[in-house]
C-alpha cells in the first residue's frame, strides 16, 4: 500500500542536507510552504541555494530561511519586495549569492527539467544584459539563447489537498510554481491544508499526479496567510505597495 | 496643468483602444489602472503572469483572498470563465505570442521600440526582472503607458535607451500624459495629441524629430 | 461579448483551405473529433497535411479524411492499426507522404509551437533510425537531438464541454493531444457534447483556457462512439487486436 | 514442454518482481499481460501513455468506455486515485524520469542493452513507432518481455541488434519463456533458469557466452 503522508511535518525535510539544492514554491505570499520552511528551519540545514521565484518577504517562510542565514545563494526572478528586508539586508551585506532568471525562463527551465529536456531555446532576454554569456541562436529569423533545465534536491510546495498516493490540487493563485517545482526534483515534499481519502479527488481536475510526490503533510488552516498586512508588493520604481484595501494609492500613474 | 491628462484620464484613454474580447496583460504600477476603465459592456480577459485567465477587480474591503492575487501581489477577484493554470503554461502563453497586448510601464522607449524597464543599472540597486522581459517579447502587440517626462524632466522617449533593455524593437505603441505615439519605421509618430500640448512642444520636450501619424496608411506603419 | 460559439458546424472549419495543414487531435477514436472532419470533407479542402497520432481507423473521421483524397501528408507517430485499411491503401499506392515522428517527441514539438519555444533538445530516438539528418548534441555526458516546434493553420480538436469563452474540459483518455494542439494551431476549431454558461466550468479544472480556441461546436452524444466493434489497436507485430471484450486473446504472450 | 514457461506464467514471474508503490508502464502486446497477476493487495500504479496514472484492468463486457483506453487502445479502467495529464506532459513524465520501470516486448535485444522492437525493416511494412523510442530512454528500468526465440527459432538475444534499434544501451532485464537475464557491463547474465532449461541449452540457443548472475553482487552488475 501507498501512503506518501508524513504524520511529523519535521520527518518530511529531515533528509534536507547542509548544501543542498531546494526549490521553493510560491509567488509572493501565494503557495509559498511557510509550514514546511519552518520545518526545514528546525532541521538545521544550511548553506542552502533556494530557487524560487521571489526571495521571501516579512518575516517568516523564506524571508526567516534567509535571515537565519541558512542560504547561500538565490535563484529568483523578482526578490525585491516591499517586506523583503531580510533579502536586501543578506544581499547588500555579500553574504548571498543572486542568480536572477526571467521569470517566463525560470518556469520553463524548471519545467525542463522535470520534462527530460536536455535544453531549449527561448526568445526571451534576447538583447538584454541577461543574455550576456549565453549561446545565441538564429532559428527561422529570429533570435534564440539556450537555456539549461533548472532541478533540485528538493522541492517544497504548498497545495490545497492531496490524497494518500500524493496527487495534488493547488488553490486559485497559490498554484503557480507548484506543479513544474514537483517534476523537477529528486524529492518533493508537499504540504496541504488537508489530506482527503483515496478517490476523493476528481482525476479529471488532479493538477499534480502523485508520481511527482514523494511525501504530504497536512498542515491545517494555514492562519499566517491572514496575519497581519497583505503586502509583498512592489512598484515599477521598486517603491513599496500599501495594503490592498488602498489599491488606489498602488494603481497609480508614477 | 491642462497640457496633459491626468492618470485617470489616460488609463481611460488606454482602455478606449482595446478592442472587445481582447486578451490582455496589465503590467505592475499605472497599467492596473486601466482595468477600472474598460468600457462597460465589453469583455476584455485579463491575464495575471501568476497563473489565471479571466482576472477581476479588487475585492472589496474585508474580502480580501490571500491565494488570488496577481502580478503585483494585490488582492484581486474572479470573474466568471476564469482559468488558472502553473507559471510554464502560464508564460507559454506569453512567449507563444497568445496575448493580444500587454500594457507596460517604462523607464525608457527608444524610436526603434526598445523598452527600458526594469532596471535604471545603478549599482546599489538590488536587480528584479520578474516577468517583464518575457512580457515584451510575448505579446501580439506592446504598448507603454508612461508620463512623458521623467520627474527630473527628461524625456522618456529616447534614440537610444541608456538603461539596460528589457526587448528588443517590442513597443508598438506608447501612451504619455501628453500624447500617444506609434513606434514607426521611421520612429516616433505622434497618433494624438492631448490638451494643450502641440507637436513643436514635443519636438522640444523630447528632442526627437516627430512626425504625425498618417491617419490614411497607419495600420501599415504602425506595425 | 465574446461568444465563440458557432450554431453551424460547417461554419467552423469553412476557412480551412487547399494545402492548409491540420492538427487532427485524438488517440485512436478517443477525442477524435469525427463531426468537425465530416464537415472539413463536406466544405472541400484538399491537398493537406495533417498531424494527427494516428492516420485514421475504420471508415470514419480522419480514416474518410483519407479515403477521399483530401490528404497529401500524415505526421504521426502510428499509423499501423487493425482498421487503417485507408491509410494503408493510399500510402502503399504512394498518393500520401508519411513523415513519422516518435509519438513523445511529437507532442513536445506540438508544445513548443504553442510555447513560443525556437528548438529543444530531446533523449528520445538518439541511436535510431529516426535520428538520422539531425542535429546531435552532448549535454552533461548525455546525447540529444535537436527537434523543432510543429505548427499547424488549423486544428480540430475534440472535448467534452465549452463554455462561450472557449474554456475547454475533456474526458478521461480523450484528452490526449486536445490541449496541446489547442496551443499551437493559428485557429482552433474544438468540438464537445454540450457548450454550458458561462461559469458553469470549474475554474480548477479548465484544462485548455479559451485564449487557445477560436470557435466551439456542440455535437450532441458522439453515437459514433458507440457504432461497431470497438477496435482500432495492434499488436508489437502489427497483428490486429480483436474487440476488448476478448482481452485475452490480445495481451498475449507471443 | 517442461523446458519453458507459459505466458501467464511468465507474466507472474515478471509480476513478482515488481515492487509495491512502484510506477509501472506496460507496453502494448504481452506486457499487458502482467497488469493481472500483481500481487494481491500491492498497489501498482500502472501509467498509460495516453495519459493517465492509475490505469484499472478491462472493464466487465458491455461497460467499454470508448473515451477510456490504454495505449494498445484497448478498453480499461479508472481506479480510484486515478488522474488524467495531456500528451506533452504524459511523455515529459516518461522522458524526465520518473516512471520506475517500462516493460516492453522485443525484436531483438543485444548484450549492452540495445533494443530493436519497433521495426523489421521490410521494406514494404507500414512503419509505425508510437510511443516505444520515448518509453526506452524514458523509464528508469526497462524490462523487455520476449519468448527467447523467434517462431523461426532464432534467438531475440543478439550480440548486435539487425533491425532498427528502438533505444541504445536502455534494457536492463529480459524475461523470456526460458530464463530471467540481467543486462551487464560485460553481456547477459542469466539471474534465474524456468523449468527444465540449463545454463548450456541457453548458449546454444542463443550463441552467446553466457554467464550465471553473482547474486552476491547482482545490484552492482546489473544496472
Amino acid at each position: 500500500m501507498i501512503d506518501k503522508t508524513a504524520a511529523d511535518i519535521r520527518d518530511a525535510v529531515a533528509y534536507i542536507t547542509h548544501g543542498a539544492t531546494v526549490m521553493i514554491g510560491g509567488f509572493g505570499r501565494a503557495g509559498q510552504p511557510v509550514e514546511l520552511i519552518d520545518a526545514l528551519i528546525d532541521v538545521g540545514a544550511s548553506e542552502l541555494t533556494i530557487i524560487s521565484n521571489n526571495a521571501g518577504g516579512g518575516d517568516l517562510g523564506l524571508a526567516r530561511l534567509i535571515a537565519e542565514g541558512r542560504v547561500r545563494k538565490v535563484v529568483c526572478s523578482f526578490p525585491r519586495q516591499t517586506d523583503s528586508w531580510h533579502f536586501d539586508r543578506a544581499y547588500r551585506e555579500g553574504r548571498l549569492e543572486l542568480e536572477l532568471v526571467p521569470q517566463g525562463n525560470l518556469a520553463e527551465r524548471i519545467r525542463a527539467a522535470g520534462a527530460g529536456i536536455g535544453a531549449f531555446y527561448s526568445p526571451t532576454a534576447v538583447g538584454t544584459p541577461l543574455a550576456e554569456g549565453k549561446e545565441h541562436r538564429e532559428i527561422d529569423g529570429r533570435t534564440y539563447l539556450l537555456e539549461h533545465p533548472l532541478r533540485a534536491d528538493v522541492a517544497l510546495i504548498g497545495g490545497l489537498r492531496a490524497d494518500r498516493w500524493g496527487n495534488v490540487v493547488y488553490r486559485r493563485t497559490a498554484r503557480n510554481f507548484g506543479p513544474i517545482m514537483a517534476t523537477a526534483a529528486r524529492t518533493t515534499v508537499v504540504q496541504v491544508d488537508e489530506i482527503v481519502p483515496l478517490g476523493t479527488l476528481d482525476p479529471e481536475a488532479i493538477v499534480t499526479p502523485g508520481i511527482f510526490v514523494d511525501r504530504v503533510v497536512a498542515v491545517g488552516n494555514r492562519r499566517w496567510l491572514r496575519d497581519g498586512r497583505f503586502v509583498g508588493g512592489v512598484d515599477l520604481q521598486g517603491e513599496p505597495l500599501v495594503d490592498s484595501a488602498a489599491t488606489d494609492t498602488v494603481g497609480g500613474h508614477r | 496643468m491642462t497640457d496633459r491628462l491626468d492618470r485617470d484620464g489616460l488609463a481611460r484613454r488606454v482602455a478606449a483602444d482595446i478592442p472587445d474580447g481582447a486578451y490582455v496583460n496589465l503590467g505592475i504600477g499605472a497599467p492596473t489602472l486601466v482595468a477600472d476603465h474598460l468600457p462597460l459592456g465589453s469583455e476584455v480577459i485579463l491575464h495575471t503572469e501568476n497563473g489565471m485567465l479571466g482576472m477581476g477587480p479588487a475585492p472589496a474591503p474585508g474580502h480580501v483572498d490571500p491565494d488570488l492575487i496577481n502580478a503585483g501581489k494585490l488582492a484581486v477577484t474572479e470573474l466568471p470563465g476564469a482559468a488558472y493554470f502553473h507559471h510554464a503554461d502560464s508564460f507559454g502563453m506569453m512567449r507563444g505570442g497568445h496575448l493580444d497586448l500587454c500594457i507596460l510601464g517604462a523607464f525608457q522607449v527608444s524610436q526603434t521600440g526598445d523598452l527600458a524597464n526594469w532596471s535604471t543599472g545603478t549599482p546599489d540597486a538590488i536587480p528584479a526582472v520578474g516577468g517583464a522581459m518575457d512580457l515584451a517579447i510575448g505579446a501580439k502587440d506592446v504598448y507603454v503607458m508612461t508620463d512623458l517626462l521623467t520627474r527630473g524632466g527628461e524625456s522618456k522617449l529616447v534614440e537610444t535607451c541608456t538603461y539596460p533593455l528589457t526587448g528588443v524593437g517590442c513597443v508598438t505603441r506608447v501612451y504619455t500624459d501628453r500624447a500617444v505615439f506609434d513606434v514607426t519605421p521611421d520612429g516616433f509618430a505622434v497618433r494624438e495629441l492631448f490638451c494643450t500640448t502641440t507637436l513643436d512642444e514635443l519636438r522640444q520636450l523630447t528632442g526627437l524629430t516627430l512626425t504625425m501619424v498618417d491617419e490614411a496608411t497607419t495600420d501599415e506603419e504602425s506595425r
